[in-house]
């Protein structure tokens, strides 16, 4: 099996006084679609806010590529090719749609090592515009104009601008009709498919997301309580009794 | 059947060049649970917020009871008994959980401010009655070990029970839950099931509830109502509406996976 | 919320003891003086604080309502000999109504847009107290303010009217606290959070707001008609924008949400440029630097920084349990 | 009244409404990255003025050269109040950063006052203090470079921040700086750099002003008033509005003084702002709501 | 525990108390405008009293008395001018205070004086300081009153009928404005604009070009620098050729840097201080001002304006009071400061009685102009 693409190991993250992670290990092979699960403030949030940067683990390492990113800033890191898509999308709400997928290339500017040429940037937004046509529609508008489905397609839009090889996505499925969602859930299976993406996803619906997630772990107060292919969980009694609640879906 | 508790006829709200909702009739029942699903940006937030009175309706009326509410601001509306909550959660953040559910209960007992600012003995009088009955109610829901927490500090799922909590000190007659189910996972949200349908038994009241969660939906509403760009496509019981084919493909999409 | 008030009851009575027993121990009329014109600008500051702190609205212009009750009472006890004690209660009067007619369409405001019309409001205040000469005297000031009397008998010294504005500081404490343990300060900090949660818990939001308006544009003007008695001099320089800053800053400093902390921060930025009188010249950059340090090293105000402290020397000091897990947060 | 007249308040009325704009420009870009106003930015404008007198006196420099100086050390000041004052703080609610850009103008008043003395200068006109008749009213050359440049200037920002993409991210940081950083944008970056575009555009807008309004270590104060002012009166956050915000204060104020009364100039002015901000809460030319509380 | 932080903030506020210890010098109390909108006139006024201070030290202090001077500066804000004036009279238990420089913080302190049975000698000008007369208040600089005079006597002489007032909104232009109002239509004048500018406004155009409007044969500005050389500048490049008349509140060196080319040609009243090469050898001024001049320039580096003067005045004045009566009671130099006879200073001679606590008349000014940027006697 070849290197895992996201490697963590031991991480401590303190939130204020609250110890928000403890010893947490996980790591996400390239092409996966790894899931996390977990009750309210289970600390699922703080994992990925601490990958992307925006929060300091105290102790404990984050290595993305073979490299330690676990003192980066969170720019740098998206320059790294990890792109975080927010819990409740945090689009620029009053910049155009157009605008809101320009600034996510933004990363890409200048030098270095993955910088792009203004023609390949342009080349990112047709494609992005493509593949989410609701968005070529409205690409003038207002991004806080847009409904709540069409504003989570805009945020994973503008994520994919910075050519991430790491989505990390915060409940994209929040506040969104099933229908939206299950959409959602299929671009993002199309992702990985035919762009080779992989992505670390957090969901509070499990069961969804277990379904189309390779493995996932299960997050309790802070620690891995338990991890492993998505079949084996959601079979799993103890998951099923905590997390998936009575199926009416299937 | 009883005289409904809520009524609204051929409500029209419009955003600049927008028609958010277009002749929208909705009437709901003392004692029953009336859902309202659909879409994103199908106009559900903005119906509870012309309902509630947050933004202003260009057509239609709106009764609660007796009382014709079309022009009553907010606040009125809540005092004659028509309390909502919120999709994102709008808890005061900065009190804690007791104060919370207090503040729930301040339209309710009507002392003058000055009397507050003096505290008269009739002010002292209402603090401890409001101060009870918030216990009382935050026992209800579950919180009662929590009540000298920060709201702030209280963990998501909790903070949601807290919403409601505080929404039930108004006494309502009419509550209107906007997406109480958002952010809750599987377990969580089977708990606030059964809260709710304990909170329609004791305190008999008419509930109105948007919300995205099928099996939430499913379970509890009596009436399902179904809004897609800003008009009602479809109405009845919740199976009915789940087998109605221009639902299925609108909103809830077939069930593929 | 009844254990807070009773803790909050304590606190106002060891503040008025040590005040009271101060004069003596500071022994002359310098340091009184001092002590006077602290208890003035704190009373200001609560009310302030009820406005910003807890209400999360701004004024720009409480400079302008402490000049409109200085003015007021000068102008009726001096100028038309109406006695001292009814001319006081006009100038709080005449600053209420200014108030609320200025809050109403004002507070309809938000944020920067509130500031810089509670600051253009003090400045125009601050306009009409140097231009209209002939009723305020101009910018070389009021004199002959008559000394504070009531009931004919006048407070002939200075320790008997810095005990009466102390008095009345504590009346000012004791409603903003009573205000803060009561139905109306909940509502005032459910506005603050939240005015659509607010109103959907039956709150008249632009009321409310009026209310507090009025009431801390009260205590301010209250603050200038015993300033004005005080002193017996008043010029215009005293309320302009530059002090109306110097509120803000006082409350903030002092930590926004506490009504001790508030007090605090007005004593404090009333003593410091005493205490930096020696440095002369450089007393402004050393008054910049202090206030630029204390709002980076103590973002919760005084206050907060203060309880910090005093639990961490409560900890060294006694080594035992924390019986009450709510104590030393500071009010509200 | 005759025109001449006229037309002379509404020339004195442009000319100090410049100044009020170009200070309203400076705030405007430290909001549209912060959300912060920043009441040092008065300073700015007192260190462009002062800086070039000094550069001018003391060192014997030539006026050009003296100004670019002082907009470079003005520049350098700004990145330093960033540095020092606000980066180590950036998280703190906005009040205690609006207490703090209070400090650090107190600061950088006493250190002004302390090196270069309590004194009023004057600096010379760029290109002679000959007026030139215009319809009958007088027109110096020194307004006709203070328009000039503040156009200049006003249309440079209008492009930056509505057509480069550097522009965008500077605003997308006000928005929401946590989104910002996650699309890759340095937030700390942004903040340095409209500290220091807003230094550059005081300091420039002090030093083309001196030779017209005279300079000295206080006269910050008073700009950072009809700045904001003049911030507000066009609407937060537009660069657009703030000029023109500015250029409306001047010309009220100076049709107050030449039409009504003198003594009540700048009553006037605000009670017309008051009047504005009650019929339009956000400002001639802001959004509907305002975006920040 | 809330009792116990209160009382650390009051203890913080007793930790401040300096002691003052008691010694033989002569101690002399000042409240000045250091810093603040009046720094102007506190600076050169602290300055001349160090000077002072050092200089009558060196010659063995007064009456075999170490002179000890203690300044605080009130910052130009009358709050601070009377916690300065009790801290002064409470703490430092001073003989005599000097000060404050502005009217309005004067008068805000004026009635400590007689309770403490504390002389105060002012340096600031306001007419309202000395009349009525308070037993325990004088002040040095020449009234507003005479400088008017001065000025009208001058616009009669000339035959200028209608005269526009341009005058400054803080309490020295307000001082001005209202003698002017009195005094222009009492000498047969006519007031014709009457006009209003801020202590901080950089334009005074629109005030100039509504002058002009009214077509006076003079205009009056009554001001203190900045201000009145903006008018000045204003009034070259509006092309307004009336003629313009300054106070004496600018009669300082720095107004003419500041006017540029456009003073030449004002006409101002002003002590004899601003030209003293043109003060004739007879006049008993010209010595007494020739060495403050001549000591100021060179401990400062700038030559002396005349409210340094007014400071100069005050202390010559003390230490007189305290040789006439060889007495350091604050009691006999009050008495004594009534019985100083044909006194010269740098602002006039004075000559102080029981009903005049200023001792000043008209000729403590001259008529100035400004010719190639120097002072002028013109009569």
């Amino acid at each position: 099996m070849n290197a895992p693409l996201l490697e963590i190991t031991n991480l401590d993250v303190f939130y204020g006084k609250i110890h928000a992670l403890r010893n947490v290990s996980l790591n996400v092979r390239p092409g996966e679609i790894v899931s996390l699960i977990g009750g309210n403030g289970a600390g699922k949030t703080t994992l990925l806010c601490t990958i992307s940067g925006l929060i300091r683990a105290s102790s404990g390492a984050i290595t993305f590529a073979g490299e330690d990113i676990s003192r980066r800033a969170p720019e740098k890191i998206v320059q790294e090719g990890c792109s975080h898509v927010p819990e409740g999308r945090l689009v620029f709400s009053p910049l155009s749609v157009a605008d809101n997928l320009r600034l996510g290339a933004y990363g890409r500017r200048g030098a270095g090592p993955r910088a792009e040429t203004r023609e390949q940037a342009t080349e990112d937004l047709e494609r992005i515009l493509t593949m989410f046509p609701v968005l070529r529609e409205r690409r003038k508008q207002a991004a806080g104009t847009l409904s709540g489905g069409e504003q989570q397609m805009l945020a994973i839009g503008r994520a994919l601008m910075a050519r991430p090889r790491l989505l990390l996505l915060d409940e994209p499925g929040m506040g969104l009709a099933p229908l939206v969602t299950r959409e959602i859930f299929r671009h993002i299976v199309t992702l990985r498919d035919s762009l080779g993406l992989t992505v670390l996803l957090v969901e509070q619906n499990a069961r969804r997301a277990l379904k189309i997630a390779d493995r996932g772990y299960v997050l309790e107060t802070g620690r891995v309580t338990l991890e492993g292919p998505s079949r084996e969980l959601l079979a799993n009694r103890d998951v099923q009794h905590a997390y998936l609640g009575r199926d009416i879906d299937g | 059947m009883a005289e409904p508790l809520l009524r609204c006829t051929d409500v029209g709200v419009r955003f600049g060049g927008l028609q958010a909702l277009a002749g929208v009739d909705l009437s709901a029942l003392p004692g029953e649970i009336t859902a309202v699903i659909g879409p994103n940006g199908a106009g559900k937030t903005t119906l509870i917020n012309a309902i509630s009175g947050m933004v202003q309706a260009q057509r239609g009326t709106f009764r609660l009871g007796a009382d014709d509410i079309t022009f009553a601001p907010a606040h009125e509306r809540s005092r004659l008994g028509l309390v909502r909550t919120f999709q994102n959660l709008e808890i005061f953040s900065n009190m804690t959980v007791l104060e919370n559910v207090m503040t729930g209960c301040h339209a309710r007992l009507r002392v003058p401010a000055w009397a507050s600012l003096l505290r008269t003995r009739a002010s002292r009088a209402m603090e401890k009655t409001i101060r009870d009955e918030a216990l009382e109610v935050l026992d209800f829901v579950g919180l009662f070990e929590l009540a000298k927490y920060q709201a702030k500090d209280l963990p998501f799922g909790k903070q949601r029970l807290l919403e409601l909590a505080r929404a039930l000190g108004a006494r309502p007659r009419l509550l209107l839950l906007d997406e109480p189910a958002a952010g809750l996972n599987m377990s969580e949200t089977q708990v606030l099931a059964d809260l709710i349908l304990a909170v329609r038994e004791h305190f008999r009241l008419g509930i109105v509830l948007v919300e995205h969660d099928m099996d939430l939906v499913m379970r509890i509403s009596d009436q399902v109502m179904v809004l897609c760009f800003g008009q009602v496509i479809s109405r009845g019981t919740p199976a009915q509406v789940q087998r109605d084919p221009e639902v299925i493909a609108a909103y809830l999409g077939d069930d593929e996976d | 919320m009844s254990v807070g008030y009773r803790r909050d009851m304590r606190w106002l009575g060891g503040f008025l003891v040590v005040l009271l027993l101060a004069p003596p121990l500071l022994g002359n009329n310098y340091y009184l003086t001092v002590l006077t014109m602290c208890c003035l600008n704190a009373m200001i500051a609560v009310g302030l604080s009820l406005l910003v702190g807890h209400a999360g609205q701004i004024s720009l212009g409480h400079a302008g309502f402490y000049g409109l009750g200085a003015y007021t009472t000068a102008a009726l006890s001096t100028t038309l000999g109406v006695p001292v004690g009814l001319s006081m209660l006009a100038g709080v009067g005449a600053t209420s109504g200014v108030a609320a007619l200025v809050g109403l369409p004002a507070l309809k405001l938000k944020g920067h847009y509130l500031a810089m019309a509670t600051l253009g409001f003090g400045v125009i205040l601050s306009i009409l107290f140097n231009e209209t000469v002939g009723v305020t005297g101009g910018p070389s000031g009021f004199t002959g303010i008559p000394r504070l009397s009531l009931f004919g008998v006048e407070f002939s010294s200075d320790l008997s009217v810095y005990y009466f504005i102390l008095a009345l500081l504590g009346l000012v404490i004791w409603v903003a606290f009573n205000i803060l343990h009561s139905r109306v300060g909940r509502a005032l900090r459910a506005l603050h959070t939240s005015e659509k949660a607010a109103q959907a818990m039956g709150i008249d939001i632009a009321r409310y707001k009026l209310f507090i308006f009025v009431v801390s544009a009260a205590f301010a003007g209250l603050a200038g008609v015993l300033y004005a008695h005080y002193l017996t001099f008043i010029a215009p320089a005293s309320f302009g924008f530059l002090f109306s800053v110097q509120l803000i800053v006082m409350v903030v400093l002092g930590g926004m949400t506490s009504v001790p902390g508030t007090i605090a921060g007005a004593f404090f930025l009333t003593v410091l440029p005493e205490f930096l009188r020696a440095f002369e010249n450089v007393e402004i950059l050393l008054f910049g630097a202090i206030l630029v340090l204390c709002m980076m090293y103590l973002p919760d105000g005084l206050a907060g920084g203060s309880s910090r402290l005093w639990r961490l020397v409560w900890r060294k000091m006694f080594v035992r349990a924390e019986k009450d897990p709510m104590e030393g947060g500071g009010n509200g | 009244m005759d025109q001449a007249s006229l037309l002379q308040y509404l020339i004195t009325g442009l000319t100090v409404g410049a100044t009020y704009g170009l200070t309203a420009l400076g705030f405007t870009i430290i909001f549209n990255t912060t959300g912060i106003i920043n009441f040092a930015q008065g300073e700015f404008v007192m260190l462009g003025g002062m800086m070039s007198v000094f550069f001018m006196r003391a060192l014997g420099l030539p006026e050009p050269l003296a100004i670019v100086l002082a907009v470079a050390g003005t520049t350098l000041i700004g990145a330093l109040v960033e540095r020092l004052a606000i980066r180590p703080v950036r998280d703190c609610p906005a009040i205690n950063l609006v207490i703090i850009t209070i400090g650090v103008s107190i600061l950088i008043r006493g250190a002004a006052m302390l090196l270069w003395g309590k004194d009023t200068f004057a600096l010379p006109a760029f290109s002679g203090a000959a007026p030139v008749a215009f319809f009958g009213a007088a027109l110096m050359p020194q307004t006709l470079w203070v328009l000039a440049i503040s156009l200049l200037i006003l249309a440079g920002l209008k492009m930056f921040f509505s057509r480069s993409i550097h522009g965008k991210a500077m605003l997308a940081c006000s928005f929401d700086p946590k989104a910002a950083a996650l699309v890759g944008i340095g937030v700390d970056r942004m903040v340095l750099l409209s500290f220091m575009i807003s230094a550059l555009v005081g300091a420039v807008g002090g030093a083309i002003l001196a030779p017209i309004t005279l300079t000295s270590f206080d006269v910050g104060v008073m700009l950072g008033l009809k700045g904001f002012a003049a911030c507000i009166l066009g609407g937060l956050g537009n660069p657009f509005g703030a000029a023109a915000g500015g250029l409306i204060l001047g010309v009220l104020e100076s049709l107050g003084a030449g039409l009504i009364s003198s003594a009540y100039k700048d009553a006037l002015a605000f009670v017309i702002l008051l009047a504005l901000l009650f019929v339009r809460p956000s400002g001639l030319f802001g959004q509907k709501d305002g975006k920040r509380v | 525990m809330k009792m116990a932080r209160a009382a650390a903030i009051v203890l913080a506020l007793f930790t401040f108390l300096g002691c003052s210890k008691e010694s033989d010098s002569f101690k002399i109390g000042a409240v000045l405008s250091v810093t603040g909108p009046a720094s102007f006139l506190g600076e050169p006024e602290k300055n001349t009293l160090l000077m002072l201070q050092d200089e009558l030290n060196a010659k063995g202090g007064v009456e075999g008395r170490k002179v000890q001077i203690v300044i605080y500066d009130d910052e130009s804000d009358v709050n601070k001018c009377v916690m300065a004036a009790k801290k002064l009279i409470e703490n430092d238990k001073v003989a005599v205070v000097i000060g404050p420089s502005i009217s309005g913080n004067t008068l805000a302190i004026a009635k400590f004086f007689a309770p403490a049975k504390i002389p105060l000698v002012s340096c600031s000008a306001a007419e309202k300081i000395v009349k009525p007369v308070d037993p325990w208040v004088f002040n040095t600089p020449q009234l507003d009153r005479h400088a008017v005079g001065k000025i009208l006597m001058d616009a009669k002489k000339k035959g200028y009928a209608k005269l526009a007032i341009l005058t400054v909104s803080d309490g020295f232009g307000q001082a001005g404005r209202a003698v002017l109002q009195e005094l222009i239509p009492a000498q047969g004048l006519a007031l014709v604009a009457d006009e209003v500018f801020g202590p901080k406004d950089t334009d005074m155009s629109a005030q100039l070009t509504k002058i002009k409007g009214a077509a006076p044969d003079a205009i009056i500005c009554w001001g203190t620098n900045p201000g009145p050389a903006v008018v000045a500048r204003n009034r070259a490049q509006l092309g307004i050729t009336t003629p313009l008349y300054m106070s004496h509140g600018v009669a300082s060196k720095k107004f003419i840097e500041l006017a540029g080319v456009s003073a030449e040609g004002l006409i101002l009243p002003a002590g004899r201080l601003v030209a003293v090469s043109q003060v004739p050898d007879g006049n008993p001024q010209k010595a007494l001002l020739t060495k403050y001049v001549a000591d100021y320039t060179k401990k400062f580096g700038t030559a002396p304006s005349t409210f340094g003067g007014h400071a100069y005045d005050a202390l010559m004045l003390v230490t007189e009071a305290v040789k006439m009566g060889k007495s350091f009671k604050p009691q006999d130099i009050r008495d004594n400061l009534e019985k100083i006879k044909a006194m010269p200073g740098t602002a006039g001679v004075y000559t102080m009685t029981p009903e005049n606590h200023n001792g000043l008349d008209e000729s403590a000014f001259v008529m100035v102009t400004i010719e190639k940027g120097e002072w002028k006697v013109v009569d």
